[in-house]
């Protein structure tokens, strides 16, 4: 039985210079519930690991405006120009990686893996500082693995084995970094009892899954 | 033409590029238009690299799903036989070639089918997101794109100097004057617009351009 | 809309010296009906990629007696002595892969990566033969990937689309190997119209499936 | 104590080395029985690579399902709470450090922690299976084995002599004499079984053990 507990109790866990992944694709998916707890909390010199910085005022981008972080590893800081601002005036290290990379650096972080080869980024900034691995005559990069401290996720549902499914969009990174991270907080709109998710439906295994909190149910259309 | 009309044409385009059953990932901005040029005739599917397949127009106002979001962040549906996944799996199926074909804007492209779509240093440094897997992975690649830049000057080089988003990828350029394919050659003139000419198209462009005997028009 | 076709259509597809995933652990999630339409038709010469080799008289291990491989990727023969007599008789070459190892070799073939990095077989004689790539002070084996000409597979249902689902233990290899072959051929219980798979409920999207076949249904308990 | 006797010993002693909330694999033959012997008031979470969590007993008559088996072939039932996967994500959550625990058997165990489990030359050779991602990835490895082979001789040795499954991964071994831990310094005998001595563990074991002040009564 997992326990359920408040944002505030998930955000006191994250604590200065630890590293934080966060689920979320342009805040879909995100857990903003825990996310405000952890800018009300005040965490500092974080390293986040995350898809994109959210915007300014959405997700992430709070903790990108507190000044919370010191390093971000991301696929896409577009959307937030304060990301941007605070990258130029170096206040914040950013570190830009192409989305299917990271998926698959967490992926390895997560399944014991040293690393994977990719084809992409070759020929490209990216592969600055990388190793090249040359198989069948084509050039790969080598993604190392990532893995966090702690991961601050988003379900849609969980049961009270802390067994996970997701709702459309908003699955994005969260499995992933659900297997990780040292410490696994999951937000969910809704807690089912045991038994009350079908083992084949089960998305994310519950022994991913450390702690559950309950977010704001979404409007659904 | 105005700047709409000449985005309209561009995607009309492109969009007839496509073959029945493809599986297609449209990018930001202009390329998402595409969508509304696909002939209904052909079943195309689109994916979304934030986790699914099946992606169909916005819904009526009222029945938004806030979870059901493409990857620009734009309130879409997902179709009857779509499919949600995690990013893994989503680029997965993008670097994994079973995206038949994608549609990305450019910032420069090359004669060498080099792009560069994702920065401008010192000014512009939004990450490449999915753009670099997806250029590498698609099985075709293909380039939607005003034909010069807001200044004026050509966006079709003989080499990008921006950073590059990937290497010798880029397969066909659409503009509101012409159809460009990269060849190992090099580029070749596949059509030209209506009310513009091989020597106009000529002059906009940086780089050689092979010019065929016989050139379509692009309407 | 996926053409429902027959055991032996699938099998037709099958030619003489192809390389041939097949689905299933200890003959759960097999498709049986096409590997039997395989034996009659009786191709020659092929690889079969495989987590085990079944029984002599069930699953793949009908192909095995009927003199149809030239080689076998496989983790576990043990359930089938004749696989281990024609090995020994060389007959039949047996590559051994670990079974991690072998799901992400299947994996990396499907999803454009040009291989994994992985602990497991490190100092052992799957060690031989293959790159050591030392990451952070830790050796690994890079493990690359695999693909083939076909896979025939077995899913619980599917829908017109081709999307598929799973049933308990009977998923294991066969969501994989859809995305690394050429040609997918998946035999099913049940076949629904399209929209009666929720997407969220999709294993394996329905780009990734060439044919369907009606296989016999299982009976549930 | 009978063959039978002797497993139920060792599989007994194994199950008292896990926690509340473990995760645990447990390999084919005398490694499954273990699970009959867990104390009720620990929640153990037994995986089965093959595909899934939460492995319960066989069902009642007539309750089989043929897809749910265990990664021996045996029919077994899925409790309330598991959930399924396919093979890549099974190996991730192995690899991945997500067992606490693994059990398995041994042809060969050694000073070091290597283990040979997996092939005799010219002679059996089924194949790894998931033996080597196990050892490799659990976070304990525990070898339940009886003390010397079907000749008598010793399996705990100074060095294996059989290919090996994996090196320096071994943490524990339990046979019906003995329990020993895998250290730094070498094995360190923990337990000894009532009816035996540590004269007759020493005689039985190839490698040197490391004899402490104080040990315990295996039971």
């Amino acid at each position: 039985m997992k326990e359920i507990i408040s944002p505030g109790q998930a955000a006191k866990m994250v604590r200065d210079g630890m590293s934080v992944m966060v689920g979320g694709f342009m805040v879909v998916g995100t857990p903003t519930a825990i996310v405000d707890a952890v800018v009300r909390e005040g965490a500092k010199d974080l390293t986040l690991i995350v898809n994109d910085t959210g915007f300014p005022e959405q997700g992430v981008g709070k903790m990108v405006s507190a000044d919370q972080l010191k390093k971000v590893i991301v696929s896409h800081i577009g959307t937030n120009k304060i990301t941007g601002e605070k990258m130029n005036n170096k206040e914040i290290e950013v570190e830009l990686v192409p989305q299917g990379t990271l998926a698959e650096q967490i992926r390895a972080g997560g399944s014991g893996l040293g690393g994977v080869l990719t084809p992409t980024g070759v020929g490209t900034v990216v592969q600055e500082g990388k190793r090249v691995i040359n198989v069948d005559g084509q050039d790969y990069l080598l993604a190392t693995p990532l893995r966090a401290d702690v991961a601050l996720l988003k379900a849609h549902k969980a049961d009270r084995a802390g067994n996970l499914v997701f709702r459309r969009a908003a699955r994005n990174f969260n499995p992933l970094m659900a297997t990780a991270a040292d410490l696994v907080i999951v937000e969910v709109e809704e807690v089912l009892e045991i038994g009350e998710i079908d083992p084949d439906e089960v998305v994310t295994p519950g022994i991913f899954v450390d702690y559950l909190v309950m977010g704001e149910v979404q409007q659904d259309g | 033409m105005d700047k709409q009309e000449k985005r309209n044409m561009i995607a009309r385009r492109v969009a007839r590029e496509f073959k029945d059953g493809d599986v297609v990932n449209l990018g930001i901005g202009m390329p998402t238009l595409v969508a509304n040029f696909i002939d209904g005739d052909k079943k195309v599917i689109l994916q979304s690299e934030n986790g699914f397949l099946g992606v169909g127009p916005a819904p009526e106002p009222g029945q938004e799903d806030p979870d059901v979001v493409n990857a620009g962040g734009q309130i879409v549906s997902i179709l009857a036989g779509g499919a949600c996944f995690d990013s893994a799996v989503s680029f997965g199926i993008i670097r994994g070639g079973h995206v038949d074909a994608t549609v990305l804007g450019a910032l420069e492209v090359d004669e060498e089918g080099n792009l560069a779509n994702w920065m401008i240093p010192g000014k512009l440094v939004p990450g490449m997101g999915g753009a670099m897997d997806l250029v590498v992975g698609a099985q075709k690649v293909i380039i939607a794109t005003e034909h010069c830049n807001k200044k004026g000057e050509p966006k079709i080089l003989r080499r990008c100097k921006l950073p590059l988003t990937a290497t010798k990828e880029v397969d066909l350029i659409v503009t509101e004057l012409a159809v460009i394919e990269v060849t190992l050659s090099g580029l070749l003139l596949r059509e030209v617009a209506e009310d513009s000419s091989i020597e106009e198209v000529k002059e906009k462009t940086e780089a050689e351009l092979i010019i065929p005997d016989e050139v379509g028009v692009l309407r």
